[in-house]
């Protein structure tokens, strides 16, 4: 039988996954596909509660706006990384420190 | 699902009258895409006035809802006092940013004009809805129209590296948040905060799994207000974008989200349960702690517009404390909130006009401007007096107010975090004396070296930032001016 | 609008009219200020010849006179209640002298800043709006309004000090500004414990206004700050007792007491003689008023409690700033030392909660306020001619500037309390105050009186040693002839401030009844007052 | 002369009071035009006639005579001034009057040359007035004022000559000392006020009427007695706070006859006589010891100065002590009529000083000769040349060292002999305070003949100028006048007259102070013989010491003879007597230069390190904490930029792990 | 049994793709093992019958944020394509030890909580099966979506829609800007 908890730390070990991603990797790309890791995760969360929400189906309402939501994100973000990369030619988030204390 | 569909279309359509002043947003959005795209080239404000114009439509149709308290939209859509009043500063205040921004960018920039809007209707948004989904989109959208607004203009590298960062820490956040709301609707089963299902849930569920989804969610949020930890952002994205949007991002992004932080605070502390408690202990926690970082830390600043980041920080940190003191009546947090706002627009446009003269807005380059831009100047250290909340301005009154309210929580509960709170916030003013008055001290203090000659210029915008610091003068002597 | 606004108001007119005149006007400023404050200082007099001496005041404002009470804010705050601040504004016995004090002290003030050169608009302008607040700080009885004025001062002043200041005038001037804000903010934070803790019988809304603050009767049963089942504690520290700690902590800042003085020497040395003068003259006196009118007024229980430790802190400034004094090789400093010391008597006459020891004190204040503002002066004019102030640079002077030597001299006595002078009075008084509390039994011993009359000894010692170190003798200065050319005697101007100054000295010094007279139903009412709590 | 009479002696006494202010104004404005003095001359006639005539006749003997007005009220208390007028008050006024007047005349030659005179005339008109006004005051804080004003007056003409450093440092520490003194007092009105409820003396000490009850035992009386005491000690330069005293000699001496001598001194025995009801036995005890103390002390000192006027400053100090124990024996009658007698013949021995000074000065400017006018060693045989001022000298000196005939025989007598019958009553060691008293009339007798020698007597060193032309002659007449009518008041006659009782002096008679110690019959017998005697021995001594020593040779053989035959003896007296007592009194000086003032230096001194410690203290302790506070606030800051390096992933892993901490400690909490 | 196996499967491959990702230094690969992730998760959505989300995750995924990501790195210089970390010799090389504890740190604390979650599971969902309001594999989810977004849903539904036209004009300029040059 598969409880909520199997779905549960799928999407946490995805999600940390994610985060490694995004604290670790020398690359924004990276970055960004780390991010859309976490969200997955957290789709796969909702999914796995949406399903005993007959009535409102938020669940799965939810994981379809969070979908639209990151790809536009991704979008966004991406032509922003294309800009930094156009000014700095890295897209190394260790060599972009312009802006510091 | 036994309800008839024309019931329901029946109280969609009901409820549409709820949602005029976004559906004019919307339709100016859309008329903004197309002046920008074929008659900005001809005639050069088009997008500008469009823009105005959908906004000024917006404001009237929410001065039609002052009076108006009701539910849309199945629950999605509240207008309450709170939300009709938050919505109007933001569109007063999207207004002068409009208006910055065609000052200063003036050029082949329609399309900024329908992100504005977007952002305006995201903020709306946040302002006057309970539920998760709709708080979410709201987020995003908001994140979003900053994020590109940051990057929009992005001339050098600065700005785009200030793009970057924001976008990149923002995504993480909301996709912190985005887990923290899954578990939240694991706990609850209910997207609505304010329901009674969802205080149900979260009361059954166990300690660690709340603690774990609050968190998560509230550092969502903690992005949009930068409160500490989620702070480190905003010094360098201010620094980094340019001033307009740096007005922009310090300002309304904040209004819609603390409305909708109060909101969920006031229903999130209600009950005696662990999560109410964990609420309660977050916000004061982070106020005392977002106070003493946004104010210590600005003190090492030399550059005015970074140092405003954390200036903002601060205020935030008492904006919490307004969040914390929540009591019936929301008047004292939107006072703090117009205060603010007419304060952080006022010192941007005035940094501005700065920058536009001597092209820096480092500190030091202000050394002896106080005796070229007399006027200004005055204004300018009016306006920080009013910052750092010295009588007889109106962030004076503000302060008092929340002073106030936190006051009669403690005097209430004998509460040590309020009090602690108290004395914090009272301590910080103190501090955030020394590095607001630096503009004053370089400014009329020091002399300078280099002989800069002043272009006498009265723009639109100074004259904006003028009435803005009558303003600040005048709310602080008659605070009930501001309520209506 | 009554007299009283007209006072407070009137400098803000003549702030406006400067900011308006363009640049070339720039040689009216000084008369537009001089005009007004002559005209306030008239204004002030008037009231003063006026003024009801038998009616008592303090926390009964039918006993205060020039009255002006106007509904200033009103909000609706919900569950905290209706935010109720009024525009009450009044004087009695306390606040009059100090008020007329101030207005001369102004005068004097724009008197010394006749020569200034450096952006005479924004001097006379920022002097306008010191001078409106400070007559709305002793006019306001609203706690509202006060802490709106108190916070306004030091704006003015910041920038007075910070723009015509000495060298390290940017140090002074903040220093100056965050101990006043510190003990300010706390203050906040009393005044809306206090907002909480009382209620205005006639409304029942909670207020701001101090006289419902005295009244035990108007406090809330179990609020913060009240009277009866008042259970709260912060940090193991009764409330009242607390809050009473925290506004004297904020009044005694600017008194200044040790040791939280070490603001005003710098400040002192820094600023400009002008502003000098001001600070001397009227800013620590808000200190003291603050005390009375304030910590006592309001707490008057925990004042009877603590007024063994305020005398202590009395006697100790007494010593310990004159002590200071003695060691000062500027000038300066040196007066600005026996400021502290000057005003630790303030204190202690204050906290031996006699009729005689409060007397004393308000008159010690008001002796203080020319007198302080007349040696400032002088300090003054030597500066201006030599731009040196160091003792040990000057000898002799009498033989080159016998005028300028006679003035000071007097001034000198005047403030060492030579009978004759005003000082003697406030300090005699004080001494026998302190001693007649313990035949009072308010609880100051008699060591602290002995204590304190030692200081009237050692401000003898450093008077009389700078008189002999700088003004007699042979002629030497570091400067030599330069020097010696440089220094010429008092002009008619110099004369024209100083005299006023030290004729009201003495005047006062034989004449005490013209401030007694005033003074006294205020201080036999606030005994009253705390009386019960003895 | 009738005028006065229909006046009330009220009004007169305040005209007696007011009169020398009115001339202080007048000189102060009018300044350098006027610098003759006359203005302040005619003030102090008219002061002394109207005080004669007006106030003194009429009271004395008489009545009491009060009037008071409101001054102020402070709190529910008002004070009231006044004028109080008894037998005392009226005699003190009198008597300053009289002391005044003489001087002001001197000073007019006196002071004739100096470039600062318009300002003397003010100082010694503002001190006259101050003077006055401390007589007759009703209120004790009245008479405190007047008391500093005194004091005030004093500090101006001590410093007179304003660049001499010498004399700006002898006026700062008069002043200061005497500041000692007033906060005494001032301690002692707030105690009286304190426990009384009243300054005014009429009530507290109230001859007639209701006396208000004071508990003599009381501890509180024994300190309020003790610090009126010390005020007095201050004033009347009693041990060791006399130290101001010989220093203040650097003031012009009309000022010091005026000052020093005659009236401000004695303000002290006037204030203890005023509040004598208040004393207790303590109190009269400490006042009795210190007195003997001082007069012991300051005699010996005398022994061994060379400075003229130093040598008269100790006498004084010397005769305030003998008033001292007169009023801690309980006869302040007594004690008052010393300090009447003392005013004149002290006054005269400084002028006559001041005469000599006067022309030694004159010499040594002609004649350019670096010497110290004032040295007795350069001074003798003036007698040839300034016979008058010899004559007055002598009479003064007689009167001093009690010689009968002299007023000073019989005031001193009065004391010694009240101090006998005092110790009498009392027994056991008490008897050494007359003792003392003796031993110190005849080292007083000594040491003003010794004075007398060395100036008058023997031969002038500077002849050798005089004769090249140099005049070098009597004082002017003006001055002289003075002199004679100051030598006329040291004579008996003035005061009564019985040659040898004092008892019938009518000061005496009127003031009473009504000690009722047993009479010592024998004693008003021996001791006038004792004292007179050894007087005339001890001068005898002295002038054969003093003029044998300068001329041994030239001496004419019936005193070689007689130093031939008496050889012994005289070298018995030479080396034991004489010698050993300049030695113990330079010894003693010594320890009074080096060891008491040295003890005021040392305290002055160590005020001042403890200022500069206080200080330091300021600097880097108290401010010190405030720019640490400052500067941790600003280090602070500094740590919280750590975070803010630029880094983007820095910052979201500064972010998250602060949410790991969290719900580190919220989940294993 | 095979349902929990398949789900086994699926879940094991997404998280070994998804650690295999970040561990993979070549940026081309990496981004092929996202597909694979994305694609497991997908088949993960079917378990909680959510058959419309995993649809529509491959389409918008898949189909468009992956395309997006591969052309952003193909329009940039070659050099994007190579991870920039410093190459390390050593098999286990923790250049981003901070990065590994706080994630393990995070898993270690969400596993624990919902471990301790597991023991009560919220009412609602205890509800919700007792009453069978739960959605079953029959019901037919994209019907009643539809439904929903144009009902309940609508609001947000028509603010998205503005969202999306704002972020595509967003993306647009902040894209063109190279033209501008």
């Amino acid at each position: 039988m598969i409880t909520l908890t199997h779905f549960l730390v799928v999407s946490a070990c995805i999600f940390c996954i994610g985060l490694y991603a995004v604290l670790a990797k020398r690359n924004t790309i990276m970055i960004l596909v780390g991010i859309e890791l976490m969200i997955n995760a957290a789709i796969l969360n909702f999914v796995a509660f949406g399903k005993y929400d007959k009535v409102n189906y938020g669940g799965q309402v939810f994981a379809i706006f969070a979908i639209v939501l990151a790809a536009a994100a991704v979008a966004v973000g991406l032509a922003i990384i294309l800009n930094v990369y156009r000014h700095f030619n890295t897209i190394n988030p260790q060599n972009i420190h312009e802006l510091k204390d | 699902m036994n309800v008839s569909i024309p019931n329901i279309l029946d109280q969609i359509i009901a409820s549409i009258p709820l949602f005029k002043p976004e559906l004019a947003l919307i339709i100016g959005f859309i008329v903004c895409i197309f002046l920008a795209l074929f008659l900005e080239k001809r005639w050069r404000n088009s997008t500008f006035i469009g823009c105005l114009v959908t906004l000024g439509f917006s404001l009237y149709h929410l001065a039609g809802q002052l009076s108006i308290t009701a539910v849309g939209f199945s629950g999605m859509w509240l207008v309450d006092s709170w939300s009709t009043l938050a919505r109007l500063i933001i569109g007063l205040s999207t207004v002068i940013i409009a208006i910055f921004i065609q000052q200063r960018h003036g050029k082949n920039n329609g399309d900024v004009y329908s992100i504005l809007i977007a952002a305006t209707l995201g903020m709306h948004v946040l302002s006057s809805t309970s539920h998760w989904l709709m708080a979410f989109i709201g987020i995003e959208i908001v994140s979003i129209a900053s994020y590109i607004l940051v990057g929009y203009f992005s001339q050098n590298k600065a700005q785009s590296e200030a793009a970057m960062k924001y976008v990149l820490f923002g995504s993480v956040c909301a996709a912190v948040m985005l887990y923290g709301l899954s578990l939240v609707y694991g706990l609850t089963g209910s997207l609505d905060f304010q329901s009674v299902e969802h205080l149900q849930g979260l009361m059954d569920a166990p300690e660690a799994v709340i603690t774990l989804a609050l968190l998560f969610v509230f550092a969502g949020i903690g992005f949009k207000l930068s409160f500490v930890p989620f702070h480190v952002w905003s010094p360098d994205v201010y620094q980094g974008a340019p001033t307009a949007i740096t007005a922009f991002l310090s300002t309304i992004p904040k209004v819609g989200a603390i409305i909708l932080f109060a909101r969920l605070y006031a229903s999130w502390s209600s009950t005696a349960f662990y999560f109410s408690e964990l609420s309660t202990w977050f916000i004061t926690i982070v106020a005392i702690v977002t106070m003493l970082v946004g104010n210590l830390a600005a003190l090492r600043q030399q550059d005015v517009k970074r140092m405003m980041a954390y200036s903002s920080i601060g205020h935030t940190g008492l904006l919490l404390m307004a969040v914390f003191a929540y009591q019936d009546s929301s008047s004292y947090l939107l006072f703090y909130i117009v205060a603010y706002v007419i304060m952080n627009l006022a010192t941007f446009i005035f940094i501005d006009q700065i920058e536009q003269q001597t092209g820096s807005t480092s500190l030091l380059s202000y050394a002896g401007l106080g005796k070229k831009m007399p006027i200004l100047f005055t204004a300018f250290t009016l306006v920080a007096i009013s910052l750092i909340g010295i009588p007889p301005t109106v962030g004076f009154v503000a302060k008092l107010m929340v002073f106030t309210s936190t006051f009669s929580v403690f005097q209430s509960s004998g509460d040590t975090g309020a009090l602690l709170l108290l004395i914090v916030g009272a301590l910080t003013s103190v501090i955030s004396l020394f590095f607001y008055f630096k503009i004053p001290l370089y400014a009329f203090l020091r002399s300078s070296d280099q002989p800069i000659t002043a272009k006498k210029q009265i723009s639109i915008l100074l004259i904006i930032a003028y009435i803005l610091t009558v303003l600040v003068i005048l709310f602080g002597i008659f605070p009930n001016w501001v309520m209506l | 609008m009554g007299v009283l606004s007209i006072l407070i108001f009137l400098p803000l007119v003549a702030t406006l009219l400067i900011l308006v005149l363009p640049l070339s006007a720039k040689a009216t400023f000084k008369y537009i200020a001089l005009g007004f404050t002559f005209l306030q200082f008239g204004l002030s007099l008037y009231l003063y010849g006026n003024f009801d001496a038998s009616l008592g005041g303090i926390h009964q404002l039918e006993a205060y006179q020039y009255v002006e009470q106007l509904a200033w804010i009103r909000m609706d705050l919900g569950a905290i209640g209706k935010l109720e601040i009024d525009y009450l504004v009044g004087v009695d016995g306390i606040s009059l002298p100090l008020i007329v004090l101030s207005t001369l002290v102004m005068l004097m003030g724009v008197g010394a800043s006749w020569n200034t050169e450096k952006s005479p608009k924004g001097y006379f302008a920022l002097l306008m709006v010191l001078n409106t607040a400070v007559m709305g700080i002793f006019s306001a009885l609203d706690f509202f309004l006060f802490y709106v004025f108190y916070e306004v001062m030091l704006l003015p002043l910041y920038f007075l000090i910070g723009i015509w200041g000495g060298e390290r005038r940017e140090y002074a001037a903040i220093k100056f500004f965050i101990y006043t804000l510190l003990g300010s903010v706390l203050m906040l934070l009393v005044i809306v414990g206090l907002y909480f803790s009382v209620i205005n019988p006639t409304t029942g809304a909670h207020t701001f206004n101090m006289l419902h603050m005295m009244n035990p009767a108007n406090y809330v049963d179990g609020s913060f700050f009240a009277y009866i089942a008042n259970y709260h504690e912060v940090f193991g520290i009764p409330a009242r007792l607390i809050g009473f700690i925290v506004l004297f902590f904020a009044f005694a800042i600017k008194v200044p007491i040790v040791p939280l003085h070490t603001w005003l020497p710098d400040a002192h040395v820094e600023a400009p003689t002008p502003v000098s003068i001001i600070l001397a003259g009227i800013l620590l006196k808000i200190g003291g008023y603050g005390i009375i009118r304030v910590c006592y007024s309001i707490f008057p229980d925990i004042a009877a409690a603590t007024n063994w430790w305020l005398a202590l802190i009395g006697v100790v400034s007494i010593l310990y700033g004159a002590l200071n004094a003695l060691a000062q090789k500027d000038l300066k400093r040196m007066i600005a030392y026996s400021s502290v010391s000057h005003m630790g008597f303030v204190l202690l006459g204050i906290a031996s909660l006699t009729a005689e020891g409060i007397s004393g004190a308000m008159f010690q204040m008001i002796s203080h306020g020319f007198l302080s503002a007349a040696l400032f002066f002088l300090v003054g004019v030597l500066y201006d001619r030599v731009h040196d102030r160091y003792i040990y640079n000057f000898r002799g002077l009498a033989s080159l500037t016998p005028k300028y030597t006679a003035y000071v001299a007097i001034a000198f006595f005047a403030s060492l309390g030579l009978p004759g002078f005003s000082a003697f009075i406030g300090e005699a008084f004080v001494i026998i105050g302190a001693f007649n509390a313990e035949s009072m039994a308010t609880g100051v011993p008699r060591w602290m009186a002995i204590g304190g009359s030692l200081g009237i000894l050692l401000s003898a010692v450093y008077l009389l040693w700078t008189l002999q170190r700088m003004f007699f003798g042979q002629v030497r200065l570091k400067g030599g002839l330069a020097w010696q050319e440089a220094l010429t005697d008092l002009n008619t101007r110099e004369q024209l401030i100083l005299f006023p100054a030290l004729a009201l000295a003495l005047l006062l010094g034989i004449m005490p009844s013209l401030i007694f007279g005033n003074l006294n139903a205020s201080v036999l009412q606030l005994i009253d007052l705390i009386n019960p709590y003895l | 002369m009738n005028t006065f009479l229909h006046i009330s002696p009220v009004t007169a006494s305040i005209l007696v009071t007011l009169l020398p202010l009115f001339a202080c104004l007048a000189q102060a404005l009018i300044g350098k035009k006027s610098i003759s003095g006359n203005i302040a001359l005619v003030a102090i006639i008219a002061s002394t006639g109207i005080s004669l005539f007006g106030v003194f006749l009429p009271i004395w003997n008489e009545t009491t005579t009060l009037q008071k007005w409101a001054w102020f009220t402070i709190g529910e208390y008002t004070l009231e001034v006044g004028i109080l007028l008894n037998n005392l008050t009226a005699l003190m006024q009198l008597l300053v009057c009289i002391i005044s007047l003489p001087v002001h005349i001197y000073s007019r030659a006196y002071m004739k040359s100096d470039e600062g005179i318009h300002r003397y005339w003010m100082y010694l008109s503002l001190f006259c007035f101050a003077m006055l006004g401390l007589t007759v005051s009703l209120n004790l804080l009245q008479l405190y004022i007047f008391w500093e004003l005194v004091g005030f007056a004093s500090y101006l003409l001590i410093g007179f000559w304003f660049t001499k450093e010498t004399a700006v440092q002898a006026n700062k520490k008069a002043f200061l000392v005497n500041r000692i003194g007033d906060i005494g007092f001032l301690i002692g009105i707030a105690l009286v006020y304190a426990h009384c409820g009243t300054l005014d003396l009429s009530v507290l000490f109230n001859q007639t009427g209701t006396q208000i009850a004071i508990d003599k035992n009381a501890t509180w009386v024994t300190f309020a007695g003790l610090a009126f005491f010390l005020g007095a000690m201050a004033k009347s330069a009693q041990f060791p706070l006399h130290v101001w005293l010989p220093d203040a000699m650097e003031g012009p001496t009309s000022v010091s006859s005026l000052i020093h001598a005659a009236t401000m001194v004695a303000a002290g025995i006037f204030l203890l006589c005023t509040v004598f009801p208040l004393f207790n036995d303590t109190v009269l005890l400490v006042v009795c010891i210190i007195g003997t103390l001082t007069a012991l002390s300051a005699a010996i000192f005398a022994l061994g100065q060379h400075d003229i006027k130093k040598i008269l400053a100790f006498s004084t100090i010397s005769q305030l002590g003998f008033m001292m124990v007169g009023v801690g024996i309980g006869a302040w009658d007594a004690a008052m009529f010393h300090l009447t007698t003392h005013a004149f013949f002290k006054c005269l021995l400084f002028l006559c000083a001041g005469a000599v000074i006067h022309e030694m000065t004159h010499l040594k400017a002609k004649a350019k000769l670096d010497i110290d006018p004032q040295d007795l060693r350069h001074l003798g045989g003036l007698r040839h040349f300034m016979p008058k001022t010899f004559i007055c000298m002598v009479v003064a000196s007689l009167s001093l060292a009690g010689f009968p005939f002299t007023s000073g025989y019989l005031s001193k007598d009065s004391i010694v002999i009240t101090a006998y019958e005092w110790a009498n009553h009392l027994r056991g060691v008490y008897v050494l305070i007359p003792i003392l008293l003796t031993i110190v009339s005849l080292l007083t007798a000594f040491y003003i003949g010794r004075l007398i020698f060395k100036t008058f007597f023997g031969d002038f060193k500077y002849r050798s100028y005089i004769d090249e032309g140099i005049i070098f002659h009597e004082a002017p007449s003006l001055m002289l006048v003075p002199m004679f009518f100051l030598a006329a008041g040291s004579l008996f006659p003035l005061f009564g007259i019985s040659l040898t009782d004092y008892h019938s002096a009518w000061i005496m008679l009127t003031l009473d102070a009504g000690t009722n110690y047993p009479i010592l019959a024998q004693a008003h017998l021996f001791i006038p013989i004792l004292l007179t005697g050894g007087a005339i021995l001890s001068w005898f001594m002295g002038w054969r010491w003093y003029v044998k020593q300068k001329y041994p040779l030239s001496e004419n053989n019936r005193f070689v003879h007689f130093a031939y035959k008496q050889g012994y003896l005289n070298e018995f007296n030479e080396h034991i007597f004489v010698r050993g007592t300049t030695g113990l009194s330079r010894i003693l000086y010594t320890f009074d230069r080096y060891v008491v003032d040295g003890f005021t230096k040392f305290f002055s001194w160590l005020v001042r390190q403890l200022s500069v410690v206080a200080y330091w203290f300021d600097k880097h302790i108290v401010d010190g904490i405030v720019n640490l506070l400052a500067g941790t606030m600003y280090y602070i800051g500094h740590l919280v930029r750590h975070v803010q390096n630029g880094q983007l992933q820095t910052y979201l892993g500064f972010a998250l792990t602060i949410v790991v901490l969290g719900l580190l400690y919220l989940i294993i909490k | 049994m095979i349902e929990s196996l398949l789900f086994y499967a699926f879940a094991g491959l997404a998280i070994l793709s998804a650690l295999l990702l970040v561990h993979i230094r070549n940026i081309a690969r990496a981004l092929f093992l996202l597909f694979i992730v994305l694609f497991a998760m997908a088949g993960l959505y079917l378990f909680a019958l959510a058959d419309f989300i995993a649809i529509t995750q491959i389409l918008v995924y898949v189909g468009g944020v992956l395309i997006l990501l591969i052309f952003a790195f193909m329009l940039s210089n070659k050099e994007l394509l190579d991870d920039l970390q410093p190459s390390s010799k050593r098999f286990i090389s923790l250049p981003n030890w901070q990065a590994i504890i706080l994630a393990l740190a995070f898993l270690s604390l969400m596993i624990y909580s919902y471990i301790s979650w597991a023991q009560h599971m919220p009412k609602w969902i205890s509800q919700a099966e007792a009453k069978g309001r739960m959605i079953l594999p029959t019901d037919n989810n994209i019907k009643t979506l539809g439904f929903k977004f144009m009902t309940q849903y609508v609001l947000p539904f028509e603010v998205i829609s503005v969202f999306l036209m704002m972020a595509l004009i967003g993306a647009a300029h902040l894209s063109r800007k190279e033209s501008n040059k």
